[in-house]
């Protein structure tokens, strides 16, 4: 299915209703939209012993990443067929409580928006080129997939790559 | 000529994000790791070996079979942890 | 676990925006924001016709409803534990493209916020006093649950009344 | 005295949204119903007994059971279509 497709990977924050208005001017027969964003949180429980996070740096490789960005959301389209499509992710340093990506999907229906949301998410962390360091008073870290996000992806199956 | 770029903990282990290679009888990315590891730390060496770790040449995900070609990219990438 | 609740029913409308930010604002240790929105369609294909629809009407049973979307908050937190919650919805007369409804929930992880809004929003459908009537150029007709609602409230099992 | 409501379809086939009912004999749904049936049109009294068509008492669902009491608030309310 056709659909409007915006990725762009950058330092700038965004703005979610300003990208929300896009995304429903660029979809007019939507009737269902579903966002996703995800913030620095302030503590991360499991890593670097329970400490708060000072700052995430987040870095990627930009020859690859909107490629693949733009290959999860055909992929996602496939399986969950939708009107509108919208991926923001944030690199540079980024302090607890500000915005890292954003995911949007307009649909007829709410069921692929949530489905196509979700998929995407997960293939983001799993398969995108995007690298996240935790720095806190006692150290940094580069963190890996996590196992419930790996779990999280094996759930759609294989990608028809 | 190969150019190799090396990312996130792997560049730090490195101590540089960008590595030239020239030696065109490299055929493959495991040929290329042994090369590497003439020259660049041990602990980055066993780091690219480790399963969990991707390769892409060109900008596209590859294999330990990869196969080289003259002007290669070639890049190392750790476990991605985005969104 | 405890969370920060907003239900709202009115003629109004609402801005995406804005309320994303009083959600993060109260709940500043999220990590993880889901939003839906519904708006009127311009085409209702199953229903009168394939016609164009040229508005709904939205009514509501006031002692009923803001109750009720307060109890599907409190068990969808049971479900899934989350930081806090929105729910607007609007009645009365709502032309093409506008918004309808808006359910937000912001978590510590993504699954659960997914969960929660999914969950929410099932249950709005097929449990919350709310009627829809769409008005085209042929005639108007209420509208009653759509079977694919019903599924959808099922998967989730009975409710813990 | 019994205060009846009529929600959306069932208002529109009642001709109005509220009616009072002053018998204070009846004890559950079942007979509120039998007791409309005496007034109102039969196409509402069909309507209203169709398993579809839910019923709440002072706000809460209730059965075709559910127990009637002095002042009590019925709500007759079709399937509904919210979201």
């Amino acid at each position: 299915m056709v659909f409007s497709k915006k990725v762009w990977v950058g330092e700038s924050d965004f703005d979610v209703g300003e990208e929300y208005s896009k995304l429903l001017e660029s979809s007019p027969h939507s009737g269902a939209v579903v966002f996703f964003t995800g913030l620095v949180r302030d503590l991360y429980p499991t890593n670097v012993n329970d400490e708060m996070v000072s700052y995430l740096e987040l870095e990627h490789y930009p020859e690859m990443t909107e490629r693949l960005c733009e290959e999860i959301l055909d992929e996602a389209n496939q399986r969950f067929p939708f009107d509108g499509a919208t991926v923001l992710h944030r690199v540079g340093k980024l302090a607890a409580g500000e915005q890292i990506v954003m995911v949007a999907i307009s649909s007829r229906h709410r069921e692929n928006a949530f489905q196509a949301a979700q998929f995407v998410m997960d293939y983001l962390k799993t398969r995108a080129t995007f690298w996240k360091k935790e720095v806190g008073s006692k150290g940094a870290e580069w963190l890996g997939v996590k196992d419930k996000d790996r779990q999280a992806a094996e759930r759609w199956g294989e990608l028809n790559d | 000529m190969i150019k190799v770029l090396f990312f996130a903990g792997f560049r730090e282990l490195a101590g540089t994000d960008a590595f030239e290679v020239n030696d065109d009888s490299l055929r493959d990315i495991r040929e290329l790791v042994e090369k590497l590891a003439e020259t660049l730390p041990a602990e980055l060496i066993k780091a690219l070996k480790d399963e969990t770790a991707l390769v892409s040449i060109d900008h596209k995900y590859a294999g330990w079979d990869g196969k080289l070609h003259q002007n290669a990219e070639v890049g190392f990438l750790p476990p991605v942890s985005g969104g």
